[in-house]
Parts: structure tokens; C-alpha cells; sequence
């Protein structure tokens, strides 16, 4: 076993047992913020597909948590006011169930992914960070308009959604949903990037001559990976905005779509848990340098410098050594 | 038609006031291989580019297997036959030989959209791709990272992964290029056993391995295709000599 | 569930003659923009706490960097973790529709130092929950009846596009009678208004009435006072508050703004809370710091009649409000909201420091425009 | 809508485009020689800012609140080319983007240590207040005219700097090829960082000079940090040129599709409506326009690269 695997190992352990613990010595506010990280390092987790994967600098993934978070926000919204969402052609109501939210929030991130990916993987480095960061702008700025909406103040949802067999007002069981849909990810993840498509895609970041040269279209195969990031990153907005029974605009601002990229590079890029790893130690940081100073953003910011610049990698790189994707 | 595998039809680009490319009209026939030889600046890229796909020439067309292929991109092209080497080692060079040389077998046969299933469980890919390595004498090798690779190595790698996609024609682009005088034999030797697998157009420096090899060399200088024949008539050619070597005819 | 124990138990002990203690929990705004008010917040409250020095009320005080995501965590943290059976502090309405219905519906008490949407007045409003501030419309209701009194007929409107904005204007002119020589929504966030200026000047208008809030309002009022138009300008006090005038400086001077509460408010409690603050904290009030020591003291008067354990009881003391407000004269409307004068104030130069004295009353105990829609 | 209204609203337009250009070009210059992305310019725009306020506070003078600005702006600059940036230059975008994201969390809560959360006071000048009436008796403020006419010239300065002198000569070269100029015996670490500091330099003097007519408030560098990128996303990164003319294209599409748009949509609907729904689509309006440039030109509408 290499130490990558053990940290990962200890990593996935300690999101069990540090919620145990926090049951057993009823100290909800602990399992609050570990369902917390457990989603924010799914939105990254998504991003780390597109970005560690397939090299897409994406400094507009907040649009698919935005979008994620507004499912959730407007089928929870006609459904608490007993208002159907519209009634031509077709009547269709609100909804608490959130199988149905996670379906909307998939299914209409995807779009939203492959219409800005087909428009934005047209350029390529700088480019691409600026454009991907002008959509989220537009979404931004749209959200903040929606008056239907709620604009800028966004949407109060005052009871959490429902998922069959739970009761997600306790918040370990809530925990549990989430933890689930990131190992899910996490699996997946894990088989993609051994998978055919993993491969070229990995490739195609590489060496994209390469990949065109034996016959594969590497804008294709990047447009699928953004797509893929996209919902990934959608439906780690839906289950925030459960946790928060809120959603707002800001979380379609371009400094949520710097913190995701932050998760990812601080956990290290590309690697498997890289995500989990950034996600912990960011809400961790924010809890305890937030409880220590009003300035913790000074020391935040020091701390994302040192990873940069001396710890190439990330915490995994740091913890687990150079590069072990390969058996 | 069947006679030429890949051909070129008065191809013409210019970038700028730079004709780099001049009404070029070259084919490849079955079991042959053909060189494209000249000096620095000639337009040989450019020429490459063109038939592979990365470029698209101002006018003229290229066919392979006697399709017009010039509106096709070069992953079409390549799915259509076309295998190609590069000049500087385009290789994934954080990823192993192995997973190298199944790249070129899943574009090849299409498998690159499975998300889930393992890329080097697949039986059908693997065995291509370890066919392939074999033949360029990298099997004892596949385990081992790209980056990890001698040079030499390194170019058996760009040919093998070539050979995956079992193509109807090969274009090579300087194979030789940085090979010591051992590994140019050795390649040579191989590359005049591929041509009856299929036809080779090759872009090469080395004029020793050339003059081996090549059943028909073009000479290119400023874009223009100023001679094409065999070794011998190439050798004699007084525009060639006045081109390489600055005599007067 | 829990909550409901937890009363019982408190209740038993209430009865045995201790009142249980009382733990408030302040989420407010100390870091990133518009730390200012949350600062100034924190320190009225904190003020009328000490003040009272009390050690049967335990304050917890969290910063929610103006982040909706961060608010509903630290209140979650606070009834979750800290156990606190009152809440307060939050700035932004848009912080507070996060955070309070969903605190409320637990069982908390929720006291507004400031935020006070028409949401939570009308049909969301809840016993648990009491705006100490004012209801959001206040001020531009106040600044609309001002320009009718002052006898504009052709007013120019503007605010930023998003909810409070829109609020604004539709309170202004609730109590604006003349006519409107243009009404623009402007960009959130944006700090150049020439377009905007410029647009006034072709208007035609005779008076100009803007809600930009923070940073926004510096902006408009510096580029307005050096556009040349020189046409009345309202505005409700937000853009006109202690913090900011230094920044605006000369170029609002003369200006008239709307608000519940000034410095010079003669009362004998202002007196008093202006003076303590300005010894404390080296500087003068701004009507965030008024708001949190009125709702400090609002809190403790209440805790000397009720067992907060005991909902309807702890309500009905928060009700009476009975305490001295720095506001004068404070009574609450049927929606909790309060029921107050709401005054006119002119910017002046006192010596060095910009600041604003009152200079008439645009509505006198007025309420708001949601009581009936509350259905209590 | 009057003409008088037009004339008026295209200076406003062309006044925001000019103080765009200012911070668009550092940014430009420094992608075009380092190939660095740099997020933290516009934490250099606040750091012109505060310095000026804080001089201006003491000194009461205008002349050295802008000469502090520069200067301030410049070291600031200097002093994070040479402690950060300088390890970025081989990095990927994603580390710059990191590392410089990171820069602008430390100004921000650095400089609210410093100056505390209010924001501070800058005004303009006393001969420059007041407005002027322009031949059409339009009435308009000197000081934007003052502002278009610093853009301006800075603009020409900086046109000068690059095309006809020596250190312009070795800024171009060092944009086609580094490791050439490093060869011919030019300080390449010097330049860098002499470059960094003249971006730095404009961003600051931006700040100052468009703080006296805005707030001075931490925070305030990202808003236009924002729409620089937008610039010379759309001008081609790396393009003095683009820069410049990106920037009055995103200057007055800001301005005028702001105010004639929902004008224009009161045709059509009812006045509340139009009001609201220009004004959301005018919010958004740049970001259009840079998304249809790219879609129809990937590098912008003066890049090099393809």
C-alpha cells in the first residue's frame, strides 16, 4: 500500500470517526461543520476532474454550484408555498424531495457545462480562466436580478428537504447522505481515471497533437470531463443549499469559484482525495484561525502562498510524496 | 486510383507574403516508401501539417484511399488510415509505455467513451497494444513512465504507437531525428520490413537512412516540389545538387 | 425536542425562585466589507452589556463575514453547540433571511439590531422575532414624506437593482406625492455614477432621492457634489452615517437624510449612551451602535420580567418594551416591528468631524406597512 | 434623449474606458512579459488609493497624495515581484492564480489592520472641482475631463515608453523570447521586476485618481480587477493596443447600454419592468460583449497566439 493510499485511508476514517465522536458526545455543531467539508470537497471533487484531469483551469465553477443550490432553492420554494413553478404548457410543481432536486440541478448544470464548454474550450489557457470567470460573472449578475427569485437576498427554505428512509433534520444522518454521495464520486472518480476515457483525457492535457494524431478529438473529450465536472459540482450545490436551507448569489461569485479551485490545489491536483484533503483542512482553518482573529484571512492567505510555493502537491503531495497515481 | 494510398493535389498555403507551400502535388503508393527530403525552411511542416489535418491548405486537396479528406479534421483523417510520428516525441509522459501505446489502439477502435471499465483490463486493447510494443522491442519496457524513457526509446514509442492504429499509410516525420548511429540501423531495418504493411511517406534528414530506404524521394525547396524519382535519379539531378549543394546546372 | 425539555427543566427551576441564565449569541459583521457596521453594532451592544454588568447573561460574538453560507453556519453552531436561547447582530437582510426563520422556527428569539425585510413583517412575521431597528421601509417611507413636505413635485429616484433597492423606491413613494421625473435601478455594487448624474441633469427634476448603501453612496455623493446639478438631495440616513460622512466629507454637507435616531436626539438615555460611547470607543455613534445598545437593553429589560425558557411570557415582556431608548419614544406595532418617529437630519461640519443634526420630523410613531398583513 | 445627453454619456463612457486602460495595461504588460496572471493588481489599485487618502489626510495636497500613490504602489509592487511572484514565472496559470489570489486576501485584511474597516477620505482638488461647460453648453465635471486627459497621456507616454526606448526595446523582446535577451546580457530578473513595478505603478495611480471621485475602501481594487481582465480578455492579451482599445469598448458599452437600454425596452413593455430588466441585462452586458469576442476571435481582438 502506498502512503497516498494510507492517507486517503486515514482521510476517509476520520470522516467517520470524527462525527461518531461528535454523536457520542452530542456536539452537533461538529457534525454541522464536517457535512461542511464533506460538500464542499464534493463541488471540488467535481472540479478536480475537469481541472486535474483534463487541465481546465475553470475559475467559473460557482455557475454549477449556483445552479445546483437554485434547484434546490426553487422547487423548495413552490413547494413551501404551495405554488406550482409554472402551469403552461405542462403543470409543474415544487418539490421537498430531493432526488428530484438532485435530477434538476444534474440535469440542468450538464446544460449549462456544455454550452459554456463548447463556447470556452474554443480558447485555451488565460482564455479560458477569463472567459469560464466571465460566465460565472453573468449568472452572477443574473441571479442578483432575479427578483422573482429573490434577487441578492436569495431564497429562505425553512425545512430541509426530504430523502426517503431519513430524517435529514438530524444532522448525522444528513452527514451520512452527503458522505455517501462523495464516496460515490469518489469511486467513480477512481474508475474514470483508469477508464478508457480517463486515459485519453489525461492525454489529452498532456499531449492534445497526441491524442488527435491516434484518432480521438480531445475538445470532445475535454467538452465531456466539463460536463462531468459540472454536474459533479451541481449537485454538491444542491446538498449546500440544503445545509443551509438557503440559497443566495453568492454562490454563484467568482471568490466561490476561487475557494473550490483552492480546495482542489490545497488538497493537491489531481490526486484522488486531493478534494477531501483541502476541504477538511479549509474548514478547518476557517473555524479555528476564525475563532482566533477577525484577520484569519491574512493567515489563510499566507498559508495558500506556502502551499504554492513550497508544497507543490498539496497536502496529499506533502503527506504522501511526489506523484503515486500509478500502481 | 486504388495505386495511391495518399496523395496530394496542388496543395497550396502561404502564410503571409510566404508561399510555404507551392501547388505541391505529391502520392504514396502501396508497399512503397516515399521521402521528402530538404533543406531547412523548405516547407516540409507546413506540407506534413497539411496532410495530416493541422493545417488547411489555401487550395488543392488531399485524398487517402482516393477520399477527399481535406475537410476533415486530423482525428478523422487519423481514423480514416492516417498514422503519423512526430518530429519532437509527442508522448504522455507522466503515463506509462503500456497505457501509451493503448491510447493509439482505443482511438483506433473507437473505445475511448467507456468511463468506468479499466483502460488497461480491456483484453482487446492490450493485446493490440502489446503487439505493438513488442514489434518495436519495447515489451520489456511497458511498465515503465514515459519520462522515464531514453530518447531512443522514446521514438520506438512514437512509432509503435503509430502501428496501434494499424493504418492504411504511415507519415513520419524525422524518426531518426536525435537517434545515434546504432538506433538509426536498427529503425531502418525495421521501417523497410513496415512498408509492406503499408506505405510510408517519410520526412527524414538522415540522408543515409533516406537513400536505404526510400523506394522515390521528393526534393522540396521553398515550397515547390522541385524533383521527384528514384535514389539514383534524385543523386543526379542537377536542380537537386544546385538546391543542397549551391553548384550551378 | 431538546428545546422542549430544556424548558421544562428551566421552568422547574424558575419555579423554585432562580431564573436560569441567558445566552445571547451575536452574529454580526468584523471582517471583509462593510465590517464598519457590524463593528459598530457589536460595540452598542456590548456597551449597554457592560453598562448593565450583569453575570447572569453570557454574550457569544461570531463574525459572519457578510456571507450568508458563513451566517447559517454560526447560527446553527450557536443553537447547536452554544445553546443560545436569543440571537441578534445580523446587518444585511439578505444575512437575515437566512438565518432567522430558520432560527426562529426552532424555538429561538431573534432580535433585529438592524436587518428588517418586509418578509418577516408581513406574512413571515413570528412572535419569537422582534426588529429592535425599524422595518426596512422606514427610512425611505420617511424620506418620501419629507419631499412632500418639503414640496418637491418632480423627484428623481434611484437605488441599486436588487430587493432592498426595489423596497426603497416602492417606500419612498408610498409617501411621495409629486411626480417622478425618473426612476433608475443602477448595477449592485457600482461606483461610478456619471451616467446616472448625467441623466438627472437632462430630467428636468427638482430633487433628487437615492438609496445606495455603503461604498456606493460615497461614490454617488462625491461625483454628484462635483457634477454641477444642484438639485435637493434625500436620502435615507444610511449613506449619511458616522462612518461614512468622513468619507464623503464636504460633498455632503447640506444634504437631508431620514433616519430614527441622531446624536442629538434630546433625551436623557442618548445622552447618556452618546457620551459613554464616545469615552469608550474614541469615537462618535452611528445609528448601527444606537440600535445594538437599544436592543441590548430592550433584551435585559426583558429578562428582569420573563423566563426566556418561557416563550409567550418572554415574548410578551420583549413586547412592552419596556426600557429607556436612546429613540425616545419606542413602542412595537402589532408585527413586532417598532412604532417611532422617524426625523429629518441635515449633514453639518462640527469643528472637524462631518456629522448631522436634526432638523424636523418627517413621520411621527409611525409603524409600517405590513401590521396586517401579519397574522400572528 | 437629447444629444447634449449622448455627447455627455460618451465622455462618461470614454472617462471609465481611460481609467480601465490604466489598470489594463499593467495587467497586459505583465501578462505580455512574464506571462503571468495576476489577481492581486487590483489590490495594488487600493493600495494607490489608500496611499493617497493617508498623504492627502496630512499633507492636504493632491499633487503628493498621487505622487504617494505611485510610489506606494510601485514598491508594493517590487517588494511582491521579488518576495512571490518571481518563483511563478515557470508555474502554470493555476499556481498563479493561487498564489496571487492569495496576495490579494493578504492586502485586503492587511490593509483593513491597518486603516481599519471606515472608509477613508480623498477629494479632488479645489481646481479641479466643479463642473465646465464644453462648447454645446455641456455642462461636465473637470475633473473626469482632467481624468480622460491623464488616460490619455499616459496612454502616449507609455506608447513612447515601448516603441522608441531602450528599455521598451528589451520589454518587446523579452515578450517574443525570454531566454534570447537573457542571452544578450540584458538583467532579466531587473526588468521583471522594473516592469512589475510599472504596472503596479498605474494600477495605483488609478486608484488614487479614481478614489477622490469614489470610495476608498478595502475591497475596492476586485470590482475592477475584474473588468480590466474583461479589457484585455477582449484587446488580446498581452496588447498595449488591445488594452487600450478594449478599454474604451468596455467603458462605454458599461455606460451606455446602462442607461439607453432600458430605455430602449420601455418601447416595447411597460416602464417598471423595463427599468428592471435593462438594468439586469445591462449588468451584464460586458461579459456578452467578451464572450462574443472570444467566440468570433479565441485570442482576443489583438492577440498574438492562437
Amino acid at each position: 500500500m502506498s502512503r497516498e493510499t494510507l492517507f486517503n485511508a486515514a482521510l476517509l476514517l476520520g470522516l467517520i470517526a470524527v462525527p461518531a465522536w461528535a454523536v457520542m458526545m452530542d456536539e452537533p455543531f461538529t457534525i454541522t461543520l464536517a457535512t461542511r467539508a464533506v460538500i464542499l470537497a464534493l463541488a471540488a471533487a467535481g472540479l478536480n476532474i475537469a481541472l486535474g484531469i483534463g487541465g481546465l483551469v475553470s475559475l467559473g465553477h460557482a455557475v454549477f454550484f449556483g445552479i445546483g443550490g437554485y434547484a434546490m432553492g426553487i422547487l423548495a420554494h413552490h413547494a413551501q408555498s404551495y405554488t406550482p413553478l409554472m402551469e403552461w404548457p405542462f403543470l409543474i410543481e415544487g418539490t421537498k424531495f430531493m432526488p428530484v432536486i438532485w435530477l434538476l440541478a444534474v440535469v440542468v448544470s450538464a446544460v449549462a457545462a456544455f454550452l459554456i464548454g463548447l463556447m470556452s474550450l474554443r480558447t485555451t489557457g488565460a482564455y479560458f480562466i477569463m472567459i469560464t470567470l466571465a460566465f460565472g460573472q453573468m449568472f452572477y449578475y443574473f441571479a442578483i436580478s432575479w427578483s422573482t427569485y429573490g434577487g441578492e437576498d436569495g431564497m429562505s427554505i425553512y425545512i430541509r428537504n426530504d430523502f426517503p428512509g431519513l430524517n435529514t433534520l438530524v444532522p448525522i444522518q444528513f452527514y451520512g447522505l452527503c458522505l455517501a454521495i462523495l464516496v460515490v464520486v469518489l469511486i467513480f472518480t477512481a474508475r474514470l481515471r483508469r477508464s478508457p476515457f480517463g486515459l485519453a483525457l489525461n492525454a489529452a492535457r498532456q499531449v492534445p497533437a497526441r491524442v488527435e494524431a491516434v484518432g480521438m478529438d480531445p475538445m470532445r473529450l475535454k467538452l465531456v470531463a466539463f460536463v462531468i465536472s459540472g454536474v459533479i459540482t451541481g449537485l454538491a450545490g444542491a446538498l449546500f443549499a440544503d445545509l443551509n436551507r438557503f440559497v443566495s448569489p453568492t454562490m454563484f461569485s467568482w471568490q466561490f469559484s476561487g475557494e473550490i479551485m483552492i480546495l482542489v490545489i490545497l488538497g493537491g491536483v489531481g490526486r484522488l482525495f486531493g478534494p477531501v484533503a483541502g476541504a477538511v483542512t479549509f474548514v478547518a482553518l476557517e473555524h479555528f484561525l476564525g475563532g482566533i482573529t477577525e484577520f484569519w484571512h491574512i493567515f489563510l492567505g499566507l498559508i495558500l502562498l506556502a502551499v504554492v510555493l513550497f508544497a507543490r502537491g498539496g497536502i496529499t503531495g506533502l503527506v504522501a510524496g511526489k506523484e503515486a497515481t500509478h500502481d | 486510383m486504388t495505386e495511391t494510398i495518399l496523395a496530394t493535389h496542388g496543395i497550396t498555403k502561404s502564410f503571409g507574403a510566404l508561399k510555404a507551400s507551392n501547388d505541391i502535388s505529391i502520392d504514396l503508393r502501396p508497399g512503397e516508401i516515399h521521402a521528402i527530403i530538404g533543406p531547412n525552411g523548405a516547407g516540409k511542416s507546413t506540407l506534413i501539417g497539411q496532410i495530416c489535418g493541422s493545417l488547411a491548405p489555401d487550395a488543392g486537396r488531399v485524398e487517402l484511399m482516393g477520399q477527399d479528406v481535406t475537410g476533415l479534421s486530423t482525428d478523422q483523417r487519423a481514423r480514416a488510415g492516417l498514422g503519423r510520428t512526430f518530429q519532437i516525441s509527442a508522448l504522455a509522459m507522466e503515463d506509462t509505455v503500456l497505457e501509451n501505446a493503448i491510447l493509439g489502439a482505443m482511438g483506433a477502435s473507437g473505445r475511448s467513451w467507456r468511463f468506468w471499465s479499466a483502460a488497461l483490463g480491456d483484453r482487446s486493447l492490450r493485446t493490440r497494444a502489446e503487439a505493438a510494443l513488442e514489434r518495436v522491442g519495447l515489451a520489456e519496457s511497458m511498465t515503465k513512465r514515459c519520462a522515464d524513457l531514453s530518447h531512443g526509446q522514446r521514438r520506438q514509442l512514437e512509432v509503435a504507437v503509430a502501428l496501434t492504429l494499424a493504418p492504411k499509410a504511415f507519415v513520419m516525420d524525422e524518426p531518426m531525428a536525435g537517434l545515434g548511429a546504432e538506433g538509426s540501423k536498427n529503425l531502418t531495418g525495421f521501417l523497410d520490413s513496415l512498408r509492406q504493411e503499408a506505405p510510408i511517406l517519410l520526412v527524414e534528414h538522415d540522408m543515409d537512412a533516406v537513400f536505404a530506404l526510400a523506394d522515390r524521394i521528393s526534393v522540396l525547396v521553398y515550397g515547390e516540389v522541385i524533383a521527384t524519382g528514384s535514389v539514383d535519379q534524385i543523386r543526379s539531378d542537377p536542380r537537386v545538387r544546385e538546391a543542397y549543394l549551391g553548384e550551378s546546372a | 425536542m431538546k428545546k422542549l425539555m430544556l424548558a421544562t427543566a428551566a421552568a422547574a427551576l424558575a419555579a423554585g425562585g432562580a431564573m436560569a441564565d441567558v445566552k445571547v449569541g451575536m452574529i454580526t459583521t468584523l471582517s471583509g466589507g462593510g465590517a464598519s457596521l457590524g463593528i459598530d453594532t457589536r460595540d452598542g451592544f456590548m456597551l449597554a452589556m457592560e453598562d448593565a454588568n450583569r453575570d447572569d447573561v453570557e454574550v457569544v460574538i461570531e463574525d459572519d463575514q457578510r456571507k450568508p453560507d458563513i451566517a447559517v453556519q454560526l447560527a446553527d453552531k450557536m443553537i447547536q453547540s452554544e445553546k443560545v436561547d436569543v440571537l441578534t447582530g445580523i446587518v444585511w437582510s439578505n444575512l437575515a433571511m437566512a438565518v432567522v426563520p430558520a432560527a426562529t422556527a426552532q424555538g429561538l428569539f431573534y432580535l433585529s439590531t438592524n436587518a428588517a425585510p418586509a418578509q418577516l413583517a408581513g406574512k413571515g412575521c413570528n412572535s419569537n422575532y422582534f426588529s429592535v431597528s425599524y422595518q426596512n421601509d422606514n427610512l425611505h417611507e420617511g424620506a418620501g414624506a419629507y419631499a412632500t413636505q418639503a414640496g418637491f413635485k418632480n423627484t428623481f429616484i434611484l437605488a441599486p437593482n436588487y430587493p432592498a433597492g426595489i423596497d426603497s423606491l416602492t417606500g419612498f413613494k408610498r409617501f411621495y406625492e409629486g411626480e417622478l421625473a425618473g426612476e433608475v435601478y443602477t448595477k449592485l455594487g457600482q461606483t461610478d455614477y456619471a451616467a446616472e448624474i448625467a441623466q438627472i441633469r437632462a430630467s428636468g427634476a427638482d430633487s433628487v432621492f437615492f438609496f445606495l448603501p455603503g461604498g456606493m453612496g460615497i461614490s454617488f455623493l462625491k461625483q454628484y457634489a462635483d457634477s454641477g446639478v444642484d438639485l435637493p438631495v434625500v436620502g435615507p440616513a444610511f449613506s449619511f452615517d458616522q462612518g461614512i460622512l468622513q468619507a464623503v466629507g464636504e460633498a455632503a454637507v447640506g444634504v437631508k437624510n431620514s433616519s430614527t435616531w441622531s446624536k442629538d436626539l434630546d433625551n436623557e438615555a442618548n445622552a447618556a449612551f452618546v457620551a459613554a460611547f464616545q469615552q469608550k470607543y474614541d469615537r462618535l455613534p452611528s445609528i448601527y451602535a444606537a440600535q445594538g445598545y437599544d436592543t441590548a437593553n430592550l433584551l435585559l429589560s426583558a429578562i428582569d420580567k420573563a423566563d426566556v425558557n418561557d416563550d409567550a411570557a418572554f415574548a410578551a415582556a420583549l413586547k412592552e418594551a419596556d426600557f429607556a431608548s436612546v429613540r425616545g419614544e419606542f413602542s412595537f406595532a402589532a408585527n413586532n416591528h417598532p412604532i417611532q418617529n422617524v426625523y429629518v437630519r441635515e449633514v453639518i461640519k462640527e469643528g472637524d468631524v462631518f456629522t448631522n443634526k436634526i432638523v424636523g420630523t418627517a413621520l411621527e410613531d409611525h409603524a409600517n406597512a405590513y401590521v396586517d398583513a401579519c397574522k400572528m | 434623449m437629447s444629444t447634449i445627453l449622448i455627447i455627455e454619456q460618451v465622455l462618461n463612457g470614454l472617462q471609465s474606458g481611460v481609467m480601465l486602460f490604466l489598470m489594463a495595461a499593467g495587467l497586459t504588460l505583465i501578462f505580455g512579459v512574464m506571462g503571468l496572471i495576476n489577481l492581486a493588481h487590483g489590490s495594488l489599485y487600493m493600495v494607490g488609493a489608500f496611499a493617497a487618502a493617508a498623504v492627502a489626510g496630512v499633507t492636504g495636497s493632491f499633487v503628493l497624495a498621487l505622487v504617494a500613490a505611485l510610489a506606494a504602489a510601485a514598491l508594493a509592487g517590487a517588494v511582491i515581484e521579488v518576495a512571490v511572484i518571481r518563483r511563478l514565472y515557470d508555474s502554470d496559470h493555476l499556481d498563479q492564480v493561487l498564489a496571487t489570489f492569495a496576495l490579494i486576501l493578504i492586502f485586503s485584511e492587511g490593509t483593513r489592520w491597518v486603516f481599519g474597516s471606515f472608509p477613508l477620505f480623498l477629494d479632488i482638488p479645489d481646481a479641479l472641482s466643479g463642473p465646465v461647460t464644453l462648447p454645446g453648453g455641456i455642462q461636465y465635471p473637470l475633473y473626469r475631463l482632467a481624468l480622460i486627459g491623464v488616460g490619455l497621456l499616459v496612454a502616449f507616454g507609455l506608447w513612447l515608453l515601448i516603441e522608441r526606448t531602450r528599455i521598451g526595446i528589451q520589454i518587446r523582446a523579452g515578450e517574443n523570447d525570454r531566454e534570447m535577451i537573457a542571452a544578450l546580457g540584458v538583467d532579466i530578473s531587473k526588468l521583471y521586476t522594473l516592469v512589475f513595478a510599472l504596472g503596479a505603478a498605474l494600477a495605483g495611480l488609478a486608484g488614487a485618481l479614481v478614489g477622490a471621485i469614489q470610495s476608498v475602501q478595502v475591497g475596492m481594487g476586485e470590482p475592477v480587477l475584474i473588468l480590466a481582465f474583461v479589457v484585455i480578455v477582449i484587446g488580446g492579451i498581452g496588447s498595449i493596443k488591445g488594452a487600450f482599445i478594449g478599454a474604451l469598448l468596455v467603458g462605454l458599452t458599461d455606460t451606455l447600454v446602462g442607461i439607453f437600454l432600458p430605455e430602449v425596452l420601455k418601447l416595447f413593455m411597460d416602464a417598471a419592468p423595463a427599468t428592471s430588466a435593462g438594468s439586469s441585462i445591462a449588468s451584464m452586458s460586458i461579459y456578452i460583449l467578451m464572450s462574443l469576442v472570444l467566440i468570433w476571435r479565441p485570442s482576443g481582438l489583438f492577440g498574438a497566439r492562437a
